[in-house]
């Protein structure tokens, strides 16, 4: 692996924002952006990531590598919360242990995102029907989360016994990010069958102008990231090592998985992202409901502290590097 | 007539509500985007960034018979989700 | 009338994400648009309406239908809320009956916008100084209804008297949205006239992006109409058939009144739409001045709950139809 | 010294302000985008939508005799347009 | 136990939560975006717009030696920026 | 100079959004635009004018007249408060001068916009890295106005030994708007040397939207300019002259400054407008650390109250007729 992959994934205006943002916070600037500001450009990117998403999707039909991918998608979310629950209960308690699993076994778009343009900078094609995979691992580790609770707790305290399962489905599928990514993906769908011209109309806000308003959300994820690294100091090495290692692991099985699939080196590297990168957004609220006892503070820094940047610099060109040496060029 | 001031998450408020209207409050007003600290957790801006919504600040201007009827169905609320609940006197300006 | 057509009209991205808003909330799940985001949206509408809205007028002149187009919008818009005021007094009081009355003889350019998205699907032409005819219906009606209040008041209780004759002139012409439509259609109609090289540069703000920020617009205006059903439910019988009746007869009429004025098909439509149609932005807020008793909720599920999505998914194509068999296609 | 506390639509704002000016009030604090139940009223975050405005909470240390020419001032507003008004007790920390 | 009442710059927000700590007050409560007239100063809403921010209302529950402490730690601040603390009586509900 | 180049001044869409916005406070309209969007849209222009001065400053490079014109910049703004102060001792107490000094020493990037959207109607020519001198010339000033503060004030009251050297760099170069302007100056910068293809990504957010999301700011700006209007009556007649004559002042000297650099009539013009044009962002607020009894109120009424509408309407066209007396057509 070259430093020179990860210099040019560096150097584009989203990821230097978000160090942007990162450094304002360490060198104690002023700069915020003000709520709901933040939600503005979460709520813009997943109705953009679904509707462009819904786009390509009808473009590639259901045929081929898609289902396969889909169903692929699903069981590794089911299963990598699984795994991250085994190693975080070495060190800590229930709660917190079922709501980090969730959190990697779900997914980041804003890493997503980043990897596509990885690609593309490259000149490495990939399918647009990856963004739906990215639409259906976002709810199953959250209802293994709340079940793995729900399990455990059984001979416990009062809390398990609260969460009932249509609560936990009902968080898993209709939290607002789920609800608006997979809402959108069909809206995108629908459109693209019917009504070609709408397609067109709608390009200026939902991809034009993505790239900017990504660099904008950047800036204030930075921010967030970087305030919270103080309470990630107070976690422990434990964490820090896990929100480091985990990625790693859950990348290469990702790769392990895109080749079974027969995926091409692009598909392979935006599946091993999203095995490999954790959710900031829907899970800590979703998680919430079950454990208020988890320290959200600890599953946001972790997640988006240091997970995170460390998938957005460093863990991408890894990823690549593993998907060229297993993965045969097409 | 007394005033209560009930601070607690935000995501946590439709539930809350809904115990005060079972506790037949004649009223309620609520504050959100409310930030704050209580004995273990920080409550801070970027909460609502990841969804979780900051805190919410309510205030409910009632009789004390009121208050003993939310002490049975909000307080247990209030000790699962974490938050703080203040009693204080208030006199209608009439 | 087919249903091909309303399939068409609502399988669009602006209608599937109203839908997908109002859904949200039937199934209970946490999207929202937080304040003051939908503020920024209907904003932004009303500057790129009334800008583009001036560039058209500047465009087409004065002569020709344009004014006498002008004038039958203004006596339109005082005539529907007198016969409005008439029906609703069968049930309600005078408060309400005024304040109904008022959105109803006002007009919602957000349904104006999806008939222009209508037409344009249907390859039928229309002409941009209807955006004018637009701006000149949000006010008059709003004095109807204040009048009323005043005029019947009289006897009555202290309300009325503390209404006055300035009072409600201000509030209908210079409310916030009335007053940002036609001030951005004044600037629209100079810029035009003056800076050719500064409309270019305007385009990619309000007309490029305008489609996309609809869309979000709507998936807000989703959310809030649902919530406002369950008042719906309390409103009873009455007021839903007249939110339903009554579009369909303000739309008539405007269609009558467009044959007399020789207007095309498009422009036809367009009238019928403005007739029919209901406001929930300027009109509760210029009501309450005198009408604090007014419950502003039933105001509001009637125009947004019931009237917007009906004119939207099936008023227009059936006004549509209606103008297909009085106008005759040029 | 006392505190008032007083919550209205936020469309009446410069109204009222106006009238507790007239009062000659020392100061006072708002608060905007503030939801609540009333007797008769829901104020929910869409009335922003509308363009209604939701609440405001205004806050007032002052002495009795200002809360005095509140209510000659201010009362009859807050009547006619609906809200609550609540005085309680409170010293200067000094 | 008290209830206190501060209100001043949302600027100062850090530095007065600072000295609240050093106070060891058990929790607080912060609202911002709050706007208001004092004594020689209004705040209005276009603070915002040129980065002064408007005030910020903190509120904190605690027995009355903290309300000592934060004499001694948090109002020199406050009387240096300007801004008000009240103090009310105020009792937990449980 | 003539009355038309005045008037097509102000008939472009921003100058008219202004004036629509501060008619609405007169005319008691109750348009606003709600805070946060105030935020959004100056957090916007920052990055964008930063973004693409850093772009426009890699294709221009440090040659020529460039890095000398940086110099002047910087020994400007830090020498025309100190000319300010002077002026301001003769009515006004310590802090107040200072923090009115600092402001006309540092500069308003909206000022600055609006200079070069006048140069590109009148097809004259002008330089990039221009938008460099602007980012360089907001610091300076507040370091000089905190500065005289301390020194002036040292066997004073107690405010001037709470200021620290270090908190006075902090403020002045860490404060969130000149951060971000920079910040955004030097990602630009790095993307134009290492990623054209991000450029043209970035380009539909940072430069095609930027001309309405003005337009949109400045509506916001009339608001809150003409609210400040009655306390500007209050500041007394002293400073109504001083926000007229200062600007006309300081452009003068720096169009004879301009000369001396061997500017050329566009860039001229651009510096004159950097000299005349005052703070109303960064300044207020960097001041208020050791000022605050320096009735920010009159620091706002002034600067943008009245040197910021003056500046846009008349001092431009008149800088540029002194430009093209003193400084020869290339
Ligand atoms: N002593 C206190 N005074 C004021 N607010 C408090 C206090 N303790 C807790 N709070 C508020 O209650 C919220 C929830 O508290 P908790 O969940 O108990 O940490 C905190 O975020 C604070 O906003
Ligand atoms: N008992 C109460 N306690 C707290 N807030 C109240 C109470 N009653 C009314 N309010 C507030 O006052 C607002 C206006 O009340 P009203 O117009 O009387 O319905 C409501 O929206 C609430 O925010
Ligand atoms: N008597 C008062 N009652 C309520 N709030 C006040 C009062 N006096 C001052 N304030 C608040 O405190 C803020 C700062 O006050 P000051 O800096 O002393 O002018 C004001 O903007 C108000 O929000
Ligand atoms: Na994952
Ligand atoms: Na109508
Ligand atoms: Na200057």
């Amino acid at each position: 692996m070259n430093t020179s992959l990860i210099l040019q994934n560096v150097l584009t205006p989203p990821v230097l924002f978000f160090f942007l943002g990162a450094i304002a916070v360490l060198v104690r600037s002023d700069l915020e952006v003000p709520s709901p500001l933040p939600k503005l450009f979460s709520l813009y990117l997943l109705l953009s990531i679904g509707f462009t998403g819904g786009l390509e999707l009808e473009k590639s039909g259901f045929g081929g590598q898609v289902l396969p991918t889909f169903a692929a998608a699903i069981i590794t979310s089911l299963l990598i919360p699984l795994i991250c629950f085994l190693v975080l209960r070495l060190k800590l308690d229930l709660f917190n242990s079922a709501a980090i699993a969730a959190a990697y076994g779900s997914i980041s778009a804003v890493t997503f995102i980043t990897a596509e343009s990885f690609l593309e900078n490259q000149g490495i094609s990939f399918d647009g029907f990856m963004v739906a995979a990215l639409a259906l691992m976002e709810s199953p580790a959250i209802i293994v989360g709340l079940l793995l609770v729900k399990l455990s707790g059984l001979k416990r305290k009062s809390n398990a016994k609260m969460i009932r399962f249509r609560g936990i489905l009902h968080e898993a599928m209709l939290n607002g990010s789920a609800y608006l990514l997979l809402g959108s993906l069909f809206i995108g769908f629908i459109t693209a069958a019917n009504n070609p011209s709408a397609v067109l109309k709608m390009q200026p806000f939902t991809e034009k102008l993505f790239y900017g308003a990504e660099c904008f959300f950047l800036l204030d994820m930075g921010i967030v990231a970087a305030q919270r690294l103080p309470s990630l100091k107070k976690a422990g090495s434990f964490l820090i090592c896990f929100a480091v290692g985990m990625p790693l692991f859950n990348g290469s099985l990702g790769i392990l998985i895109a080749k079974q699939l027969g995926l091409g080196p692009g598909n392979a590297l935006l599946f091993a992202v999203l095995c490999a990168s954790a959710s900031y957004l829907a899970v800590p609220a979703a998680m919430r409901m079950s454990v208020p006892e988890a320290r959200a503070s600890y599953l946001i820094s972790t997640t988006l502290g240091l997970t995170f940047p460390f998938n957005v610099v460093i863990g991408i060109p890894i990823y690549m590097n593993m998907v060229n040496k297993i993965i045969p060029m097409s | 007539m007394k005033r209560l001031d009930l601070i607690f998450g935000e995501r946590e408020l439709d539930q809350m509500i809904e115990t005060l209207e079972k506790a037949q409050v004649p009223g309620y007003t609520v504050m959100k985007h409310v930030t704050g600290r209580g004995p273990e957790r920080i409550v801070s801006e970027d909460m609502e960034f990841t969804g979780l919504g900051a805190n919410a600040h309510v205030i409910i201007f009632c009789d004390q018979d009121v208050i003993e009827r939310i002490k049975r169905t909000t307080l247990p609320l209030l000790n699962f989700y974490g938050g703080v609940a203040f009693v204080s006197d208030a006199t209608p300006l009439s």
